[in-house]
């Protein structure tokens, strides 16, 4: 199936959840934060969070600023 | 020390974490600057790049983070960013910024105002950067900001403090601190700040694209140690007439 | 290291020892200053007060003695001053020091070359307390003067550095080392001039009045070496245009 | 000419009828300083001197009126007084101030925002007066302000332009023409506004309390003048290093 | 009205006839500044361009001539293009230069006051281009200076009067005219060292390289006259306080 | 009977207009406004404006300011 | 025969004045000061004088100037 | 005998030495130094120089200046 992911069209497989996904991705889940379709994830809940067809994920995490 | 919210602090100079040349040199300028608060931005995660993660080079015993909303333009986009940074941050400390105008960075007193008042009724502790203008700072604390951020000068144009005069005022009135945040461009420019009765500073370009960063940041760590130092001690009068540092007799014999 | 004829210094904050209000809070604020060259003007021994002996207070061990000719209004009586200081100090040293009129304080160009070329013929080390005048700081190391001390305001005047672009023609043309002397009311004066290159600058009058000279002392020299560390580091040249600290990409989901 | 709202001005200096010594001085000095626009403020009459009226000394004819809302804390009462100087005036324009702290006479930019929002609304001719605040500018021309009126610094300080760079920032992005208003204190003050690009200026104190006020304002009218035709003559740029009046070459003679 | 040595003016801007792009454009330049003194310089003649004549341009009953000894390095230089400018130009009156650097092309103060001294004596009218110093504007005075003309910055920079307190204390003690030269880069700037109380300003660059140098010529004049005014006038003092211009009594009804 | 006139009490002859009223106290017309009551009283109702008992006038006018 | 005049040779007849040589540059006597072997030639003398062999002359005039 | 000491007229005995009267003054001769008769005079030369009648000394030290 499909999602996007921070603007870009990801395939995942049924049942992949968020925190799986992010692993996919090489992400530590600790410093990366997701809005799945405009409302933020709790970090509890990436495990439990089964992704689903069209969401529309955006990871954010910490970078360099003043 | 300097108190902010609950908290307080030993170092009175902030360290923002842009524009350096490498996450290694970030670190040991910060540790070198002694800065316990430091601000950091929110962005996308870069996909292609995921091991690019800043807080694999932060520790977060060592500094206490305050997460801006730098490129926010309005009070909606400014609570989103507080909302992530909360979430991902586990912190409710905010640099408040919201700057509609890319071509000046400067800040939108109307806006900020807005999501300040908002934001603390959401129980964040909100730091907001302001135009330097001493009513809206009033205001800002009367709606609960936790301190107000003053700009010197337009962000990353190293220009020191050319709004003396109002810094002044916001000094005089405010009953929360005030650090003077942005066009900090040496360390003789913070100290400046300091001696005027600033609580804190906050510095990020001037040390980040120094010839060599780590120099620079202890540079402004001394600099900003010797403003409050000078203040605390009680800084001379400026007079236009000269005033002779050696005694003026005991002279006669050489005319 | 500084390097002033054939002597070396680690600190580049000189010490005035006028004004203070005691021997004894003098004593201190040398000692928090870490400054290594002091400067003592010479007068006629106080009769009525034969103890009143600075000597007494003064290790010449810690400290290296720059004698002043304050008071001197002409070469001839700035050079019987120097003799005199050579005699009693046992040092060749001198902080030259012409100033024809009371009300202002300012040295004489012309008598402060003369007296500068004679002094060095004869065997001093001079270091010429000048206005900041380019031309006249390229005439005085020409003819022998061991550093240049080009004033930043007016003695006392707590002003800092008035004569900036003066000052930085002086250091960019300059041979021998030049130190800011005069003026300099706060640290961030001080720090300013040394991130401007100059090689040390000189404080009394902001130090001794202070409310507490023994820290304002520890903040000038604080400030000294912010600046210099600053100077030795590079800074940022200053720009009208902002530019942001934080990233200007990855920010799509905000708009 | 000048353009704001429908009207043209022959002349950039607007004048204040505040602090002059007597209605012979101020008819004299406005007079001579050649203002068409004119501000004035809304008080009680004073019963014991029914006499004491203004109108009897001003053309209405000679001078437009822009009657102030000084005294105003907050948009409610601005807008009070903008509806009696309606009343009283017969007219819709309106110099909006808006001033909380009566120790600093700062404008409100949030309260100056409001008012001007809801004045614009209701037919009035809104110029408001403002902190240099870049980002306020814009949103002020945003809901209708007919020009801007930043501060130079704070009202009766004499202390001309310290806003330089929040004021050539405004004047660079306004789409309304630009009135630097309080802190000119000489004619100098108010050349260097005008040679940054300002429409106009407002003067009031610093010819009001003149050791002569006429003269005051004649040289007020020329520095006005000069300044707006360097602007349109365009200056030449600042540079630190000195090039020659003089030729460079024919001189082999000499040396 | 101005008078030095025996010859008194109405116009207290000196203008130079150097840099402009054609001799027409400096005639009508000259015309609209209303200055009645203008500099020249000596150079070898063009042979290759022997109708290149400034004095078929120049009519000598409108414009007094002061002769400058541009390109002089020392006093023996300045003294020979004296004795040539008497020569040619019929006049002992002359703008003394001598400027060893050309990179910063500011004057020697040694080598200018021993050529003052000697052209006085020779039976020149010598007025003397000079650092802002005011012990030797003194001196230069008391070796028969016609009037001493201080730099407000180097010359051709446009930077204005960076010489403030400098030039401030010459003001204050000179017998003679001062005149503040070089530098001036803005109408604003000729005002401000008027307002001082100068007793007139030397202008070229920043006329002639302007966009339009008839129009900057005629900003300059009244920029002069507007600063002259103010001083004659009496200028209001600077506070830090604000003070209302509108009256504070009155208000009751409002609140 | 008794008004309130710019926080002063003032005693006026029943039937007294605006108008009147103002001459009393020699004051020009067109160069006050009036708050009768916090209400603005338009120029051309001053003539048929009678005062009531216990009415709070504000009278205001143009003063030098800046 | 030679002489020097601006760092340049020319060549002159003999007898030229220097009134002459002048006329010859198309200059105007009266807006030119002439050294000749760096002594300066008083206006009134340029009639008089003969040019010699190998005389050095500098002619100078005014310029554009501040 | 009569010497002028720093402006002041002062009594001293026959044979005094500058040594002996600097100690009279309670004086560190050390970190005194003296002008006789606008002369220096050097400090190993203190206790030979006896003084005379009508001689002008002055007596110079160190104190605090900038």
């Amino acid at each position: 199936m499909k999602i996007i992911c921070n603007g870009t069209e990801y395939e995942v497989g049924q049942g992949t959840t968020l925190l799986h996904f992010l692993a996919q991705l090489q992400l530590d889940p600790d410093t990366v934060v997701v809005e799945c379709d405009e409302k933020i994830i709790p970090r509890q809940a990436y495990e439990a969070l089964v992704l689903a067809p069209g969401q529309n994920l955006e990871l954010i995490r910490f970078v360099g600023g003043g | 020390m300097l108190q902010i919210a609950d908290k307080t602090f030993r170092s009175r100079l902030f360290g923002g974490t842009g524009k350096f040349a490498s996450a290694q040199v970030m670190k040991e300028a910060l540790a070198a600057s002694g800065a316990e608060m430091i601000t950091v931005a929110l962005r996308r995660v870069d996909l292609t790049n995921p091991a690019d993660d800043i807080m694999a080079n932060l520790d977060r015993e060592t500094y206490w983070f305050l997460p801006n909303t730098s490129g926010a333009r309005n009070a909606e986009e400014a609570i989103r960013l507080a909302n992530l940074a909360r979430a991902v941050g586990n912190t409710n400390w905010l640099k408040l910024e919201i700057t509609p105008d890319p071509r000046t960075l400067l800040p939108d007193p109307i806006e900020t105002l807005k999501a300040t008042e908002l934001l603390v009724k959401d129980g964040f502790i909100v730091l907001p950067y302001m135009n330097a203008d001493p009513i809206l700072a009033l205001r800002l604390q009367d709606v609960g900001a936790a301190a107000v951020m003053p700009l010197g000068s337009p962000i990353g144009t190293n220009q020191g403090v050319l709004t003396r005069f109002q810094v002044a005022i916001i000094i005089d009135q405010a009953r929360v601190p005030v650090v003077v945040d942005a066009g900090l461009g040496a360390p003789s420019h913070a100290a400046a700040a300091m001696e005027m009765g600033a609580d804190a500073v906050l510095v990020n370009t001037a040390i980040a694209v120094s010839g060599d960063p780590v120099r620079m940041a202890r540079a402004f760590a001394q600099a900003v140690e010797a403003g409050r130092t000078a203040y605390e001690a009680g800084l001379g009068l400026q007079d236009n007439k000269a005033a002779a540092s050696s005694p003026e007799v005991g002279l006669d014999f050489l005319r």
